[in-house]
Protein backbone atom coordinates (compact mmCIF):
# COMPACT_ATOMS: atom_id res chain seq x y z
CA UNK A 1 0.00 0.00 0.00
CA UNK A 2 2.56 2.50 -1.48
CA UNK A 3 3.38 4.46 -4.43
CA UNK A 4 6.70 5.52 -6.51
CA UNK A 5 7.89 7.64 -3.86
CA UNK A 6 11.10 9.29 -4.21
CA UNK A 7 14.84 8.61 -2.74
CA UNK A 8 14.19 9.41 0.52
CA UNK A 9 16.13 8.45 3.89
CA UNK A 10 15.09 7.74 7.59
CA UNK A 11 17.64 7.97 10.35
CA UNK A 12 17.39 6.84 13.63
CA UNK A 13 19.56 7.44 17.06
CA UNK A 14 18.95 5.05 19.98
CA UNK A 15 21.09 4.28 23.13
CA UNK A 16 23.32 0.92 22.02
CA UNK A 17 20.68 -0.89 24.89
CA UNK A 18 18.93 -3.94 24.76
CA UNK A 19 15.64 -2.16 25.63
CA UNK A 20 16.03 0.11 22.79
CA UNK A 21 16.16 -2.78 20.08
CA UNK A 22 12.34 -3.09 19.64
CA UNK A 23 12.24 1.14 18.64
CA UNK A 24 14.85 0.29 16.24
CA UNK A 25 12.41 -2.96 14.92
CA UNK A 26 9.22 -0.34 14.57
CA UNK A 27 10.65 1.67 12.96
CA UNK A 28 12.39 -0.47 10.09
CA UNK A 29 8.83 -1.67 10.21
CA UNK A 30 7.07 1.64 9.16
CA UNK A 31 9.84 2.28 6.65
CA UNK A 32 9.64 -1.24 4.88
CA UNK A 33 5.80 -0.64 5.07
CA UNK A 34 6.28 2.16 2.45
CA UNK A 35 7.92 0.07 -0.05
CA UNK A 36 6.28 -2.61 -2.11
CA UNK A 37 7.16 -5.25 -0.13
CA UNK A 38 5.29 -8.54 1.18
CA UNK A 39 4.34 -8.51 4.56
CA UNK A 40 6.93 -11.13 4.87
CA UNK A 41 9.37 -9.19 3.27
CA UNK A 42 9.17 -6.73 6.01
CA UNK A 43 9.34 -9.10 8.64
CA UNK A 44 12.49 -10.19 7.91
CA UNK A 45 14.03 -6.93 7.51
CA UNK A 46 12.76 -6.07 11.41
CA UNK A 47 14.22 -9.54 12.26
CA UNK A 48 17.13 -8.56 10.38
CA UNK A 49 17.22 -5.40 11.99
CA UNK A 50 16.56 -6.69 15.38
CA UNK A 51 19.69 -9.65 14.94
CA UNK A 52 21.99 -6.57 13.97
CA UNK A 53 21.11 -4.08 16.59
CA UNK A 54 21.29 -7.13 19.31
CA UNK A 55 25.20 -8.07 17.96
CA UNK A 56 25.83 -4.50 18.60
CA UNK A 57 24.43 -4.01 21.89
CA UNK A 58 26.27 -7.61 23.05
CA UNK A 59 29.64 -6.13 21.90
CA UNK A 60 28.78 -2.88 23.71
CA UNK A 61 28.60 -4.49 27.05
CA UNK A 62 31.72 -6.72 26.06
CA UNK A 63 33.48 -3.47 25.22
CA UNK A 64 32.02 -1.63 28.00
CA UNK A 65 30.47 0.71 26.17
CA UNK A 66 27.64 2.02 28.13
CA UNK A 67 27.72 5.90 26.02
CA UNK A 68 27.76 3.59 22.42
CA UNK A 69 24.91 4.51 20.43
CA UNK A 70 23.26 2.70 17.33
CA UNK A 71 22.16 4.45 14.33
CA UNK A 72 19.96 3.41 11.53
CA UNK A 73 20.07 5.03 8.41
CA UNK A 74 17.96 3.63 5.49
CA UNK A 75 17.58 4.69 1.75
CA UNK A 76 14.51 4.18 0.01
CA UNK A 77 14.88 4.14 -4.07
CA UNK A 78 12.14 2.54 -6.71
CA UNK A 79 13.83 -0.93 -6.53
CA UNK A 80 15.69 -1.65 -3.14
CA UNK A 81 16.01 -0.72 0.48
CA UNK A 82 19.65 -0.06 1.61
CA UNK A 83 19.94 -0.35 5.43
CA UNK A 84 22.77 0.71 7.18
CA UNK A 85 23.50 -0.10 10.66
CA UNK A 86 26.34 1.53 12.43
CA UNK A 87 27.74 1.32 16.26
CA UNK A 88 29.91 3.08 18.41
CA UNK A 89 30.24 0.02 20.23
CA UNK A 90 34.32 -0.12 19.97
CA UNK A 91 36.29 -2.97 18.38
CA UNK A 92 34.92 -6.89 17.02
CA UNK A 93 38.10 -8.66 17.52
CA UNK A 94 38.21 -11.08 14.68
CA UNK A 95 37.88 -14.43 16.05
CA UNK A 96 36.88 -13.51 19.86
CA UNK A 97 33.10 -13.82 20.29
CA UNK A 98 31.00 -11.28 22.58
CA UNK A 99 30.95 -13.81 25.54
CA UNK A 100 27.61 -14.49 24.19
CA UNK A 101 26.51 -18.10 24.02
CA UNK A 102 28.48 -18.93 20.59
CA UNK A 103 25.28 -20.87 19.38
CA UNK A 104 23.05 -17.53 19.82
CA UNK A 105 25.41 -15.79 17.83
CA UNK A 106 25.76 -18.07 14.82
CA UNK A 107 21.57 -17.98 15.19
CA UNK A 108 21.97 -14.31 14.58
CA UNK A 109 24.62 -14.50 11.56
CA UNK A 110 22.57 -17.45 9.86
CA UNK A 111 19.10 -15.16 10.53
CA UNK A 112 20.65 -11.87 8.80
CA UNK A 113 22.21 -14.26 6.01
CA UNK A 114 19.02 -15.79 5.61
CA UNK A 115 16.85 -12.53 5.80
CA UNK A 116 18.60 -10.26 3.67
CA UNK A 117 19.69 -10.35 0.22
CA UNK A 118 23.01 -8.50 0.76
CA UNK A 119 25.06 -7.60 4.22
CA UNK A 120 28.70 -6.29 4.33
CA UNK A 121 30.45 -5.49 7.32
CA UNK A 122 32.37 -2.67 7.33
CA UNK A 123 34.39 -1.63 10.49
CA UNK A 124 35.01 1.88 11.61
CA UNK A 125 37.40 3.63 13.78
CA UNK A 126 34.65 3.43 17.05
CA UNK A 127 32.38 0.71 15.91
CA UNK A 128 30.74 -1.59 13.25
CA UNK A 129 29.12 -0.33 9.97
CA UNK A 130 26.95 -3.12 8.59
CA UNK A 131 25.18 -2.19 4.95
CA UNK A 132 22.24 -4.48 4.10
CA UNK A 133 20.28 -4.60 0.97
CA UNK A 134 16.61 -6.06 0.32
CA UNK A 135 15.19 -6.07 -3.13
CA UNK A 136 11.63 -5.07 -3.82
CA UNK A 137 10.15 -8.46 -5.62
CA UNK A 138 12.90 -10.98 -4.58
CA UNK A 139 12.88 -13.47 -1.89
CA UNK B 1 7.28 -3.12 25.81
CA UNK B 2 4.94 -5.55 24.81
CA UNK B 3 5.96 -8.59 26.84
CA UNK B 4 4.33 -11.39 29.30
CA UNK B 5 5.68 -14.26 31.27
CA UNK B 6 3.50 -16.37 33.15
CA UNK B 7 4.40 -19.90 35.12
CA UNK B 8 1.32 -22.17 35.63
CA UNK B 9 0.79 -25.67 36.90
CA UNK B 10 -1.72 -27.83 34.48
CA UNK B 11 -3.63 -30.53 36.19
CA UNK B 12 -1.37 -33.53 35.46
CA UNK B 13 1.73 -31.19 37.29
CA UNK B 14 3.36 -30.41 34.02
CA UNK B 15 4.33 -26.98 34.54
CA UNK B 16 3.88 -24.32 31.27
CA UNK B 17 5.41 -21.36 31.05
CA UNK B 18 3.43 -18.97 28.78
CA UNK B 19 4.76 -16.24 26.94
CA UNK B 20 3.12 -12.95 24.94
CA UNK B 21 4.81 -10.19 22.75
CA UNK B 22 8.49 -9.88 22.13
CA UNK B 23 11.45 -12.45 22.86
CA UNK B 24 14.20 -10.51 22.55
CA UNK B 25 17.49 -9.44 23.73
CA UNK B 26 15.90 -7.15 26.30
CA UNK B 27 12.93 -10.10 27.75
CA UNK B 28 14.39 -13.22 26.71
CA UNK B 29 16.92 -12.98 30.45
CA UNK B 30 12.60 -13.26 31.93
CA UNK B 31 12.38 -16.56 30.24
CA UNK B 32 15.77 -17.31 31.00
CA UNK B 33 14.92 -17.17 34.74
CA UNK B 34 11.78 -18.80 34.44
CA UNK B 35 13.24 -21.79 33.25
CA UNK B 36 16.26 -21.78 35.50
CA UNK B 37 13.53 -22.10 38.38
CA UNK B 38 11.69 -25.11 36.68
CA UNK B 39 15.07 -27.02 36.08
CA UNK B 40 15.99 -26.16 39.77
CA UNK B 41 12.99 -27.69 40.92
CA UNK B 42 14.14 -30.51 39.39
CA UNK B 43 11.43 -30.47 36.98
CA UNK B 44 11.76 -33.13 33.88
CA UNK B 45 9.02 -32.03 31.50
CA UNK B 46 7.58 -28.91 30.98
CA UNK B 47 5.74 -26.87 28.03
CA UNK B 48 7.09 -23.25 26.79
CA UNK B 49 3.45 -21.80 24.74
CA UNK B 50 4.46 -19.15 22.20
CA UNK B 51 0.83 -19.04 20.98
CA UNK B 52 1.34 -14.94 21.95
CA UNK B 53 4.15 -14.75 20.84
CA UNK B 54 4.72 -11.88 18.24
CA UNK B 55 8.66 -11.84 18.02
CA UNK B 56 11.25 -13.87 18.53
CA UNK B 57 14.56 -13.46 17.91
CA UNK B 58 17.80 -15.59 18.40
CA UNK B 59 18.34 -14.77 22.04
CA UNK B 60 15.25 -16.11 22.76
CA UNK B 61 16.00 -19.07 20.30
CA UNK B 62 19.45 -19.70 22.48
CA UNK B 63 17.78 -19.41 25.64
CA UNK B 64 15.41 -21.56 24.33
CA UNK B 65 18.01 -24.31 22.94
CA UNK B 66 19.93 -23.73 26.86
CA UNK B 67 17.36 -24.60 28.24
CA UNK B 68 16.37 -28.09 26.17
CA UNK B 69 20.00 -29.26 26.50
CA UNK B 70 19.83 -28.85 30.46
CA UNK B 71 16.50 -31.33 30.36
CA UNK B 72 17.62 -33.43 27.96
CA UNK B 73 20.86 -34.19 30.18
CA UNK B 74 18.59 -35.21 32.83
CA UNK B 75 16.33 -37.38 30.41
CA UNK B 76 13.68 -35.17 30.19
CA UNK B 77 11.85 -33.14 27.55
CA UNK B 78 10.83 -29.28 26.49
CA UNK B 79 7.80 -29.17 24.48
CA UNK B 80 6.94 -26.11 22.92
CA UNK B 81 3.52 -24.72 21.58
CA UNK B 82 3.60 -22.52 18.44
CA UNK B 83 0.48 -22.40 16.39
CA UNK B 84 1.91 -19.13 14.54
CA UNK B 85 3.42 -19.27 11.22
CA UNK B 86 5.41 -16.10 11.69
CA UNK B 87 6.83 -17.37 15.07
CA UNK B 88 7.20 -20.96 13.65
CA UNK B 89 8.88 -19.78 10.52
CA UNK B 90 11.84 -18.41 12.37
CA UNK B 91 12.26 -22.33 13.81
CA UNK B 92 12.23 -23.08 10.63
CA UNK B 93 14.69 -21.38 8.93
CA UNK B 94 17.20 -21.94 11.06
CA UNK B 95 16.26 -25.43 11.41
CA UNK B 96 15.25 -25.96 14.69
CA UNK B 97 11.89 -27.16 14.07
CA UNK B 98 13.71 -30.43 13.40
CA UNK B 99 15.18 -29.94 17.31
CA UNK B 100 12.32 -29.35 19.08
CA UNK B 101 9.31 -30.83 20.09
CA UNK B 102 6.74 -28.41 18.40
CA UNK B 103 2.74 -28.86 19.09
CA UNK B 104 0.11 -26.96 17.59
CA UNK B 105 -1.88 -26.66 21.01
CA UNK B 106 -1.79 -27.93 24.54
CA UNK B 107 -3.36 -31.09 24.01
CA UNK B 108 -1.18 -32.00 21.35
CA UNK B 109 1.56 -31.08 23.42
CA UNK B 110 0.09 -33.14 26.33
CA UNK B 111 -1.10 -36.09 24.27
CA UNK B 112 3.26 -36.35 22.97
CA UNK B 113 4.71 -39.45 23.47
CA UNK B 114 7.67 -39.16 26.28
CA UNK B 115 10.91 -39.12 24.86
CA UNK B 116 13.72 -40.98 25.11
CA UNK C 1 6.66 -3.46 31.06
CA UNK C 2 9.65 -1.22 31.77
CA UNK C 3 12.51 -0.63 34.30
CA UNK C 4 14.23 2.83 35.99
CA UNK C 5 16.36 3.58 33.27
CA UNK C 6 18.63 6.02 32.98
CA UNK C 7 18.02 9.40 31.06
CA UNK C 8 18.37 8.35 26.86
CA UNK C 9 17.88 10.37 24.12
CA UNK C 10 16.28 8.94 20.97
CA UNK C 11 16.24 10.23 17.25
CA UNK C 12 14.67 10.42 14.25
CA UNK C 13 14.55 12.18 10.90
CA UNK C 14 12.40 11.84 8.84
CA UNK C 15 11.43 13.51 5.13
CA UNK C 16 8.63 15.91 6.39
CA UNK C 17 5.93 13.72 4.09
CA UNK C 18 2.76 12.62 4.17
CA UNK C 19 3.99 8.31 4.03
CA UNK C 20 6.15 9.11 6.37
CA UNK C 21 4.55 10.52 9.39
CA UNK C 22 3.13 7.02 10.54
CA UNK C 23 7.47 5.91 11.09
CA UNK C 24 7.37 9.08 13.77
CA UNK C 25 4.14 7.50 15.12
CA UNK C 26 5.30 4.46 15.60
CA UNK C 27 8.87 5.25 16.63
CA UNK C 28 7.11 7.04 19.38
CA UNK C 29 4.77 3.97 20.43
CA UNK C 30 8.17 2.18 20.66
CA UNK C 31 10.01 4.53 22.68
CA UNK C 32 6.69 5.15 24.87
CA UNK C 33 6.82 1.54 25.80
CA UNK C 34 9.85 1.87 27.20
CA UNK C 35 8.24 4.06 30.02
CA UNK C 36 5.54 3.51 32.49
CA UNK C 37 3.08 5.12 30.75
CA UNK C 38 -0.72 3.44 30.27
CA UNK C 39 -1.78 2.27 26.98
CA UNK C 40 -4.08 5.37 26.71
CA UNK C 41 -1.26 7.56 27.27
CA UNK C 42 1.19 5.78 24.83
CA UNK C 43 -1.54 6.58 22.38
CA UNK C 44 -1.81 9.97 23.16
CA UNK C 45 1.89 10.35 22.76
CA UNK C 46 1.25 8.59 19.29
CA UNK C 47 -1.63 10.63 18.24
CA UNK C 48 -0.03 14.01 19.68
CA UNK C 49 3.04 13.13 17.34
CA UNK C 50 1.49 12.55 14.61
CA UNK C 51 -0.58 15.65 14.45
CA UNK C 52 2.63 17.70 14.67
CA UNK C 53 4.06 15.93 12.25
CA UNK C 54 1.27 16.47 9.99
CA UNK C 55 1.32 20.42 10.69
CA UNK C 56 5.26 20.05 9.86
CA UNK C 57 3.92 18.67 6.89
CA UNK C 58 1.04 21.26 5.79
CA UNK C 59 3.53 23.87 6.35
CA UNK C 60 6.26 22.33 4.30
CA UNK C 61 3.63 21.88 1.18
CA UNK C 62 1.89 25.29 1.56
CA UNK C 63 6.19 26.84 1.59
CA UNK C 64 7.15 24.48 -1.39
CA UNK C 65 9.87 22.72 0.88
CA UNK C 66 10.02 19.62 -1.30
CA UNK C 67 13.45 18.99 0.68
CA UNK C 68 12.00 19.45 3.84
CA UNK C 69 13.05 17.25 7.10
CA UNK C 70 11.60 16.73 10.54
CA UNK C 71 13.27 15.55 13.72
CA UNK C 72 11.64 14.07 16.31
CA UNK C 73 14.14 13.84 19.56
CA UNK C 74 13.02 12.21 23.24
CA UNK C 75 14.46 12.34 26.25
CA UNK C 76 13.00 9.91 28.72
CA UNK C 77 13.72 10.68 32.35
CA UNK C 78 12.43 9.46 35.28
CA UNK C 79 9.21 11.23 35.79
CA UNK C 80 8.53 12.55 32.20
CA UNK C 81 9.01 12.35 28.34
CA UNK C 82 10.24 15.32 26.50
CA UNK C 83 9.51 15.15 22.71
CA UNK C 84 10.86 17.88 20.47
CA UNK C 85 9.21 17.94 16.85
CA UNK C 86 11.66 20.11 14.85
CA UNK C 87 10.84 20.92 10.93
CA UNK C 88 12.83 22.83 8.10
CA UNK C 89 9.57 23.60 6.86
CA UNK C 90 9.90 27.53 6.53
CA UNK C 91 8.25 29.90 7.99
CA UNK C 92 4.59 29.71 10.03
CA UNK C 93 3.17 33.16 9.06
CA UNK C 94 1.05 34.44 12.36
CA UNK C 95 -2.49 34.17 11.59
CA UNK C 96 -2.02 32.88 8.30
CA UNK C 97 -3.34 28.86 7.73
CA UNK C 98 -1.75 26.04 5.90
CA UNK C 99 -4.38 26.08 3.24
CA UNK C 100 -5.18 23.25 5.27
CA UNK C 101 -9.36 23.26 6.09
CA UNK C 102 -9.67 25.82 9.65
CA UNK C 103 -11.21 22.83 11.02
CA UNK C 104 -8.92 20.10 10.74
CA UNK C 105 -6.76 22.80 12.05
CA UNK C 106 -8.09 23.83 14.85
CA UNK C 107 -8.95 19.80 15.77
CA UNK C 108 -5.31 19.05 15.37
CA UNK C 109 -4.75 22.00 17.84
CA UNK C 110 -6.84 20.78 20.46
CA UNK C 111 -5.93 17.18 19.81
CA UNK C 112 -1.87 18.47 20.78
CA UNK C 113 -3.44 20.59 23.88
CA UNK C 114 -5.04 17.76 25.06
CA UNK C 115 -3.01 15.08 24.63
CA UNK C 116 0.04 16.32 26.18
CA UNK C 117 1.35 18.13 29.56
CA UNK C 118 2.93 20.87 28.21
CA UNK C 119 3.38 22.04 24.43
CA UNK C 120 5.61 24.77 23.40
CA UNK C 121 6.23 26.56 19.76
CA UNK C 122 9.80 27.66 19.48
CA UNK C 123 10.21 29.22 15.99
CA UNK C 124 13.45 28.67 14.23
CA UNK C 125 15.41 30.25 11.41
CA UNK C 126 14.33 27.30 9.48
CA UNK C 127 10.98 26.12 10.29
CA UNK C 128 9.49 24.92 13.65
CA UNK C 129 10.39 23.72 17.07
CA UNK C 130 7.55 22.51 19.22
CA UNK C 131 8.35 20.49 22.68
CA UNK C 132 5.96 18.53 24.54
CA UNK C 133 6.26 16.97 28.03
CA UNK C 134 4.35 14.24 28.88
CA UNK C 135 4.79 13.35 32.97
CA UNK C 136 4.31 9.63 34.14
CA UNK C 137 1.93 8.79 36.63
CA UNK C 138 -0.57 11.90 35.32
CA UNK C 139 -3.21 12.26 32.95
CA UNK D 1 0.96 1.93 4.88
CA UNK D 2 -1.43 -0.16 6.73
CA UNK D 3 -4.85 1.28 5.05
CA UNK D 4 -7.77 -0.40 3.31
CA UNK D 5 -10.74 1.21 1.86
CA UNK D 6 -13.67 -0.67 0.24
CA UNK D 7 -16.99 0.28 -0.95
CA UNK D 8 -20.00 -1.55 -0.42
CA UNK D 9 -23.35 -1.32 -1.44
CA UNK D 10 -25.74 -3.05 0.87
CA UNK D 11 -29.15 -4.91 -0.10
CA UNK D 12 -31.32 -2.19 1.03
CA UNK D 13 -29.31 0.45 -1.56
CA UNK D 14 -27.44 1.44 1.38
CA UNK D 15 -23.85 2.55 0.37
CA UNK D 16 -21.13 1.50 3.15
CA UNK D 17 -17.28 3.08 3.02
CA UNK D 18 -15.36 0.37 4.65
CA UNK D 19 -11.62 1.40 6.06
CA UNK D 20 -8.98 -0.39 7.95
CA UNK D 21 -5.44 0.39 9.30
CA UNK D 22 -4.79 3.94 9.77
CA UNK D 23 -6.48 7.33 8.20
CA UNK D 24 -4.31 10.08 8.20
CA UNK D 25 -2.39 12.43 6.36
CA UNK D 26 -1.29 10.39 3.98
CA UNK D 27 -4.53 7.76 3.90
CA UNK D 28 -7.18 10.44 4.04
CA UNK D 29 -7.38 11.48 0.98
CA UNK D 30 -8.57 8.54 -0.57
CA UNK D 31 -11.00 8.58 2.08
CA UNK D 32 -12.40 11.98 0.74
CA UNK D 33 -12.19 10.69 -3.00
CA UNK D 34 -14.42 7.85 -1.39
CA UNK D 35 -16.90 9.96 -0.59
CA UNK D 36 -17.24 12.47 -3.26
CA UNK D 37 -17.57 9.59 -5.69
CA UNK D 38 -20.68 8.89 -3.50
CA UNK D 39 -22.15 12.48 -2.96
CA UNK D 40 -21.32 12.73 -7.03
CA UNK D 41 -23.65 10.45 -7.83
CA UNK D 42 -26.51 11.60 -5.56
CA UNK D 43 -26.31 9.55 -2.44
CA UNK D 44 -28.13 11.05 0.58
CA UNK D 45 -27.70 8.73 3.09
CA UNK D 46 -24.21 6.68 3.65
CA UNK D 47 -22.25 4.51 6.13
CA UNK D 48 -18.74 4.96 7.00
CA UNK D 49 -17.49 1.87 8.79
CA UNK D 50 -14.56 2.54 10.80
CA UNK D 51 -14.79 -1.08 12.94
CA UNK D 52 -11.18 -2.31 11.46
CA UNK D 53 -9.42 1.36 12.32
CA UNK D 54 -6.51 1.57 14.40
CA UNK D 55 -5.58 4.90 14.15
CA UNK D 56 -7.20 8.17 12.99
CA UNK D 57 -6.02 11.42 12.74
CA UNK D 58 -7.21 15.31 12.09
CA UNK D 59 -7.25 14.95 8.84
CA UNK D 60 -9.33 12.15 8.85
CA UNK D 61 -11.80 13.56 11.01
CA UNK D 62 -11.56 16.74 8.74
CA UNK D 63 -12.63 14.52 5.79
CA UNK D 64 -15.54 13.31 7.83
CA UNK D 65 -16.51 16.61 8.70
CA UNK D 66 -16.80 17.60 4.96
CA UNK D 67 -18.56 14.74 4.03
CA UNK D 68 -21.15 15.23 6.97
CA UNK D 69 -21.72 19.17 5.83
CA UNK D 70 -22.22 18.56 2.52
CA UNK D 71 -24.67 15.45 2.64
CA UNK D 72 -26.58 17.44 5.35
CA UNK D 73 -26.64 20.42 2.92
CA UNK D 74 -28.73 18.16 0.77
CA UNK D 75 -30.44 17.02 3.61
CA UNK D 76 -28.91 13.69 3.82
CA UNK D 77 -27.26 12.19 6.78
CA UNK D 78 -23.81 9.97 6.51
CA UNK D 79 -23.36 7.42 9.77
CA UNK D 80 -20.44 6.41 11.41
CA UNK D 81 -20.15 3.00 12.41
CA UNK D 82 -17.39 2.44 15.22
CA UNK D 83 -17.56 0.05 18.01
CA UNK D 84 -13.76 0.31 18.91
CA UNK D 85 -13.06 2.80 22.30
CA UNK D 86 -9.28 3.74 21.09
CA UNK D 87 -11.12 5.35 18.28
CA UNK D 88 -14.29 6.38 19.83
CA UNK D 89 -12.16 8.10 22.62
CA UNK D 90 -10.71 10.52 19.47
CA UNK D 91 -14.29 12.07 18.38
CA UNK D 92 -15.41 12.15 22.54
CA UNK D 93 -11.99 14.38 22.92
CA UNK D 94 -13.34 16.73 20.48
CA UNK D 95 -16.75 16.48 21.25
CA UNK D 96 -17.47 15.32 17.84
CA UNK D 97 -19.64 12.24 18.75
CA UNK D 98 -22.27 14.88 19.90
CA UNK D 99 -21.97 15.68 15.76
CA UNK D 100 -21.72 12.28 14.15
CA UNK D 101 -24.31 9.83 14.21
CA UNK D 102 -22.77 6.72 16.00
CA UNK D 103 -23.36 3.63 16.01
CA UNK D 104 -21.68 0.41 17.18
CA UNK D 105 -23.05 -2.27 14.34
CA UNK D 106 -24.35 -2.34 10.74
CA UNK D 107 -27.59 -3.18 12.47
CA UNK D 108 -27.96 -0.60 14.44
CA UNK D 109 -26.63 2.04 11.98
CA UNK D 110 -29.28 1.07 9.60
CA UNK D 111 -32.16 1.02 12.30
CA UNK D 112 -31.37 4.44 12.98
CA UNK D 113 -34.64 6.91 11.95
CA UNK D 114 -33.16 9.56 8.99
CA UNK D 115 -32.44 12.80 10.38
CA UNK D 116 -33.43 15.53 8.81
N1 LIG E 1 20.01 -24.55 13.46
C1 LIG E 1 20.63 -24.74 14.64
N2 LIG E 1 21.22 -23.68 15.20
C2 LIG E 1 21.85 -23.82 16.37
N3 LIG E 1 21.94 -24.96 17.07
C3 LIG E 1 21.37 -26.03 16.56
C4 LIG E 1 20.68 -25.99 15.32
N4 LIG E 1 20.23 -27.22 15.07
C5 LIG E 1 20.59 -27.98 16.08
N5 LIG E 1 21.30 -27.30 17.00
C6 LIG E 1 21.89 -27.84 18.24
O1 LIG E 1 21.43 -29.16 18.43
C7 LIG E 1 21.04 -29.35 19.78
C8 LIG E 1 19.91 -30.31 19.91
O2 LIG E 1 20.21 -31.44 19.21
P1 LIG E 1 19.52 -32.80 19.55
O3 LIG E 1 19.87 -33.75 18.47
O4 LIG E 1 18.06 -32.53 19.76
O5 LIG E 1 20.11 -33.21 20.98
P2 LIG E 1 21.62 -33.69 21.30
O6 LIG E 1 22.55 -32.55 20.94
O7 LIG E 1 21.56 -33.93 22.80
O8 LIG E 1 21.84 -34.93 20.48
C9 LIG E 1 20.63 -28.03 20.27
O9 LIG E 1 20.86 -27.93 21.62
C10 LIG E 1 21.51 -27.10 19.48
O10 LIG E 1 22.68 -26.91 20.21
N1 LIG F 1 -15.14 19.73 18.21
C1 LIG F 1 -15.36 20.21 16.98
N2 LIG F 1 -14.32 20.48 16.19
C2 LIG F 1 -14.49 20.96 14.95
N3 LIG F 1 -15.68 21.22 14.42
C3 LIG F 1 -16.77 20.98 15.14
C4 LIG F 1 -16.66 20.47 16.45
N4 LIG F 1 -17.90 20.32 16.92
C5 LIG F 1 -18.71 20.71 15.95
N5 LIG F 1 -18.05 21.12 14.86
C6 LIG F 1 -18.64 21.65 13.62
O1 LIG F 1 -20.03 21.46 13.66
C7 LIG F 1 -20.49 20.98 12.43
C8 LIG F 1 -21.66 20.08 12.58
O2 LIG F 1 -22.58 20.73 13.36
P1 LIG F 1 -24.10 20.32 13.25
O3 LIG F 1 -24.81 21.01 14.36
O4 LIG F 1 -24.19 18.82 13.25
O5 LIG F 1 -24.57 20.84 11.79
P2 LIG F 1 -24.74 22.36 11.29
O6 LIG F 1 -23.40 23.05 11.36
O7 LIG F 1 -25.20 22.20 9.88
O8 LIG F 1 -25.77 22.99 12.21
C9 LIG F 1 -19.39 20.20 11.86
O9 LIG F 1 -19.44 20.20 10.47
C10 LIG F 1 -18.21 20.94 12.37
O10 LIG F 1 -17.88 21.94 11.44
Amino acid sequence: MSSNIAPAQVELTIPCQPEYVAVARLAMSGIASRMHFTYEQIEDLRLAVGELCTLSVEWANKNNRQEARIVLRTEISSNKLTVDILDTAGPRHCGEGTGRDVEEENLAQLLITLLVDEAEVIPQPDGTLVRMVKYVGQR
Amino acid sequence: MNFKIETQTLEDNLPVIRLGGEVDVYTAPQLKQAMIALLEKGVKRFIVDLTNVEYLDSTALGVLIGGLKRIREVGGNLLLICPSARIRRVFEITGLDKVFDMHNSEDEAKKAPEKE
